[in-house]
């Protein structure tokens, strides 16, 4: 059966279906017995079904001081020993307090143990960019993570992916970040309400197209969608397709699209330099070579810091309208009027 | 220490807590009419905590702090105008816009920094206590904090450093009982005044931190150790904030008890100290009716400003992001 | 305590601590021949404090250590082979010569990790608590760390989210006066065991280190505090480390003064150890010179199957990287 | 006049000669009064001239407990009131632990403060890969600070560009992070004696060529060399191009050469995901797009940790086979017997 949910509900549901499936699934993180930002309690279940301290029980739900770098590090060492940590860390902004254990540790362990290690563990964090939130809280540093082997790293793009990736995620039995866009939050859309597994490493073809490829990647995702119907009232044909994880990465799925249509846009919102654009671009340029006719051309954020200033602020992301125009630069096409 | 005070310091100390509240409850309001992008967090409640260590500093001594980010400025004396024009994002905001609430500066009277990150503004305060202390300059840094900051480790990273340098710094945590929804008592293991001791630094709890002059003294005292080579304190202050984490936020518990509520806000900071003034004849309720009404004429201009400021040019999004700008392939 | 212990248990320890030394030796030389690539850190000097420690856990309790690595996983009764193949690189070597020297771990004796990253594995420790106390399966965790570690902000936070939730985990601070070639004393404000009180967990200092009984002492104290759900225990053990911090280093500067390296040289704790079993008549010096001569063996032949093992095939770079692997465009 | 210097002599040049020249110029970090790394007392100075402690004394010279986040975070503070100073990290790996420090101040501060703050500050730390340190000692993690504005990184690949970078580094105004490969610590050459600055985000042509340019960074440089030199026996002349930063980079080098030559190799030991390859190679394929002849490769290291083993290990870095294996390829010139 579907309802409907949004993004955030979705969130919520999957940890709900995770905990029910497995006591040794917990989650850990600030704030999360009283539900602040609406995952530990979400969806329709708050009301009807109490929320999660309630269902769970404070063994299960754990409050923790604020010190990411201890929250990571006994996440990761409770997952090396018997639990499943569902670790929330608010913003991806607070996830550098904790680098060393991500990287040192949950990166590195079990390759370096020769395999004694098996490091179960989820953590999510969310990007506010996009709402004012100052260059405090507004980062997207899933690239920064990319380049650290051993993790894995999912950014659903819409509720149907984020609740079918966070419970394979959680059933994973490898550490695995998601980084959650905040501008999805409020998304809605029919999920299914029984369980299901989306496999990581798998991308999502949102609208077929002939004449240009559009790779998006998170909050991207609905630009991208928006651009190509406009690109398609101009007679271009856009295909969008959304990797929805980025360690695997569906490079094959990728290049299939690009040796149909010959061209590459990549829209991201992280900063350019070494982006997942970067990488996608490099994949191609070097494993499709032969397909392209046309530069390839990544839609990013500028390399500065995030201003707070509303003036200042939204235009820098990747939108419908930069990606559009990007999409007709490749094409050589002009702007219409 | 309080009795050799002057009248006007302490009536300055008081319009700076007035102009903390009256700033913050515009702000909140403006929050409430979409006016301010975004949230603040006040300081409303915590006036005589933040008024009485900032006065206990001098003007060229530095600052650092946190989320909770226009009382402390305002403490150290900033004007309102920039700062209320950066909450709304405009170019004349203190930090042209770019700052905004939570991450906001005033070098002009010391402040290095508020800090968005929980805790990651210490460090800060602690290194320009080392520069003070390799220039000779004779500059006090203090790092104002919360509860739930006193949990992140660096705290104890630079309370160890200033420890063993004898830096001039203070380190100051106002427990204001909870950390957005969070207890102090159901995170914290321990009196984190007590923290101190295991570094071999002075740690000082003011339990009655809604009482500027207990505040002021404690915060002097550490000063003038600071100052004379002795090396850093901690110094916690207990202390409540009236209003919720941040002003908009709606959380579906209520996480603080409403007996508790009531208590602490009898204990109004303001209120406080107008009574101590009047009573101990340092001033009349007039000249403090004159204080509010002057701050409140600061605040209206303030909010003028910041409305009638233009928005910042946007057409260079990296304008100060480097002290020598590059080209870049975009 | 010390008095229960069994003739048995006294030996295992006396047979431990010689391993550790006779290990260590032979890697020590190894490092200098070229037969071991990179370098090691020997706990030699510090076997008492090691196996003291480890002892006082069960077979099922959890460890974590750091560069200084094969000290803590042969007190916790790993044997030797697999560790000396790891040294050497070997697909025999306990992390199929993946982790080699400072990144080691042996499951198998609840060994989780050693760290090369000074402090990093604190925070495991206490997760592998967290995990014994949500299971309720009664395991205890140590985390074994140096002087310079204490300095570490993780600690400080380790020990907080300890306190307040009682995990039954032991943070064990192998102060041996020296971090590389920095004396503790000059960058460490206070005492580091007086730094657990601020988090309202107790704070041992052993002072004497080099003695097995004394450590063990302390430690099972907090073992059984730590099973009995009352939480964390810091443990300071004073000791000495006999040899350079890594074999093969050469520094220009004399760190150490030689009268304080020789008397603590006199302070061997193997012999003080050995000294006071034939004393108390709990063995004869040829029992105790076949545990010598039967760890003599076990280090030759751990050595020989180092050498005659193989290396690790080449061809999978990804092996164990995830659980789940997953094809690499490269 | 010149003298010859090995790379980490030369390194000892530039923080001697900065701390002649400015007495704000100061060095923090572990170790560093013993001189451990030998980088405090280096060069023929030490033996000569007394080591930096000597020199400099103990208020200048500020050996540290080990508390990586502190010693980031008040080299900031200091920085931001007048020190400019000079930290020392010693391994790369170590700098995770920093990482808010990096990311949330040093690189944001400025710009957030609306231009209130500058932070002349220098961080050196030194990548011991391919010496058998284990994955905890082995890390190349410069990709990950790429993708964060408002740092500025330098790699410098000789003792005369890391004396002159170095040096130009500290007298800086913004803060720069420095990358050392240790295999090229003991290399020597002869090195100008007298001060000499190397400005920031211009890159050097090694070698001249007119078949494919290779874009060599760090420890891959000498190797590219090395491959070049092997190449041109077989009749391939390829272009060796180091951009000795990466931020900035000199991008318009890299596309003059590439305009020139038609076909790119990129040699970086970062791993491959969201490296500095990627980022050349996405520049190149948005860039210079219409002068490639062939496809983009880059010769990375693979997206694994690094094991402890010298059976293992040596083999996974960019190496002079591997590049010039890639040269070949992208030529479509079959491997020499
Ligand atoms: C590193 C980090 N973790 C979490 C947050 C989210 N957060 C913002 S304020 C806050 C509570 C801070 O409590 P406290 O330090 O006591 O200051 P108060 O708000 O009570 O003044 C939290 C958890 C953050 N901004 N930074
Ligand atoms: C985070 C980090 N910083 C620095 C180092 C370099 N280093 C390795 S061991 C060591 C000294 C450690 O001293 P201590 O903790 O006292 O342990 P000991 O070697 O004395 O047993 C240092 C500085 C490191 N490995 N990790
Ligand atoms: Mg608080
Ligand atoms: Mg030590």
């Amino acid at each position: 059966m579907k309802s409907v949910m949004s993004y955030l509900g979705a969130i919520g549901a999957a940890q709900r279906e995770a905990m029910d499936a497995d006591e040794r699934v917990i989650i850990i993180g600030e704030d999360v017995e009283a539900n602040v930002y609406g995952t530990t309690g979400a969806g329709k279940a708050r009301a009807a079904e109490g929320d999660f301290l309630q269902r769970y029980g404070k063994n299960r739900i754990r409050n923790t001081p604020i010190s990411e770098e201890i929250i990571v590090g006994a996440a990761a060492g409770a997952a090396m020993t018997g639990l499943r940590p569902l670790v929330d860390l608010s913003y991806s902004s607070f996830t550098y307090l904790a680098m060393d254990q991500f990287v040192n540790q949950i990166a590195k362990n079990r390759f370096m143990f020769g395999g004694q290690a098996s490091i179960p563990v989820v953590f999510r964090s969310a990007m506010f960019y996009g709402l004012n939130t100052g260059a405090h809280h507004s980062d997207r540093p899933y690239p920064m993570y990319m380049n650290v082997p051993g993790l894995k790293i999912i950014t659903p793009a819409s509720p149907s992916d984020a609740k079918g990736l966070l419970r394979s995620a959680i059933d994973c039995d490898d550490p695995v970040l998601i980084f959650e866009a905040c501008p999805l939050w409020p998304m809605k859309e029919e999920v299914e309400e029984d369980e299901y597994w989306i496999p990581l490493g798998v991308g999502r073809t949102l609208r077929e197209g002939t004449d240009i490829t559009i790779v998006a990647i998170s909050g991207a995702v609905p630009e991208a969608v928006a651009a190509a119907e406009e690109l398609a009232k101009e007679g271009i044909s856009a295909e969008v397709f959304d990797p929805r994880t980025l360690v695997p990465m569906d490079i094959e799925g990728i290049i299939k699209s690009v040796t149909k249509t010959g061209r590459l846009v990549v829209a991201d919102p992280a900063h350019q330099t070494c982006s997942a654009a970067s990488e996608i671009s490099a994949l191609v340029a070097e494993h499709a070579w032969d397909s392209l006719t046309a530069p390839i051309k990544r839609v990013t954020t500028p390399d500065t810091q995030i201003p707070f200033s509303p003036a200042l602020e939204k235009h820098l992301y990747p939108n419908r309208l930069s990606i559009a125009a990007a999409a007709r630069s490749v094409l050589k096409v002009s702007q219409p009027v | 220490m309080s009795s050799q005070l002057s009248k006007e310091f302490l009536l300055e100390a008081q319009r700076r807590m007035v102009r903390i509240r009256l700033f913050d409850e515009r702000a909140s309001k403006m929050v409430k009419r979409g006016q301010i992008p975004g949230t603040v967090h006040t300081s409303i409640g915590q006036e005589a905590q933040v008024v009485g260590a900032c006065m206990a500093l001098g003007d060229q001594d530095y600052m650092t702090g946190n989320h909770r980010s226009h009382g402390h400025p305002i403490g150290k004396g900033s004007p309102l105008s920039p700062l209320m024009a950066e909450l709304v994002g405009k170019a004349t905001g203190v930090c042209k816009g770019r700052g905004g609430s939570l991450h906001l500066a005033d070098f002009s009277v010391g402040s290095l920094g508020e800090s968005g990150i929980v805790g990651s503004s210490i460090p800060i305060a602690t290194g320009a206590a080392l520069s003070s202390k390799i220039l000779n300059n004779g500059k006090v840094a203090l790092a104002f904090f919360g509860d739930g900051a006193a949990n992140q480790g660096n705290l104890y990273e630079s309370m160890n450093l200033a420890g063993i340098w004898k830096l001039p710094v203070i380190f100051l945590c106002e427990n204001n009982l909870y950390a957005l929804s969070t207890p102090a008592h159901t995170v914290t293991s321990g009196v984190i005044a007590s923290r101190a001791a295991g570094f071999d630094i002075p740690g000082i709890r003011v339990e009655n931190g809604q009482n500027f002059i207990e505040v002021f003294d404690a915060v002097k005292t550490a000063v003038e150790r600071a100052r004379s080579g002795e090396g850093p304190s901690l110094i916690e202050v207990v202390t409540y904030r009236f209003n919720e984490h941040s002003e908009g936020l709606r959380l579906g518990v209520d996480y603080r008890d409403q007996n508790e509520k009531a208590e602490w806000l009898a204990k109004d900071p303001i209120v406080l100290f107008r009574d101590y003034l009047i009573q101990e004849s340092i001033a009349t309720a007039e000249e403090l009716d004159a204080i509010f009404a002057s701050v409140e004429a600061e605040v209206e201009e303030a909010f003028e400003f910041s409305q009638s400021s233009p928005f910042p040019d946007a057409s260079d999004p990296y304008l100060n992001l480097y002290t020598e700008p590059f080209e870049v392939y975009a």
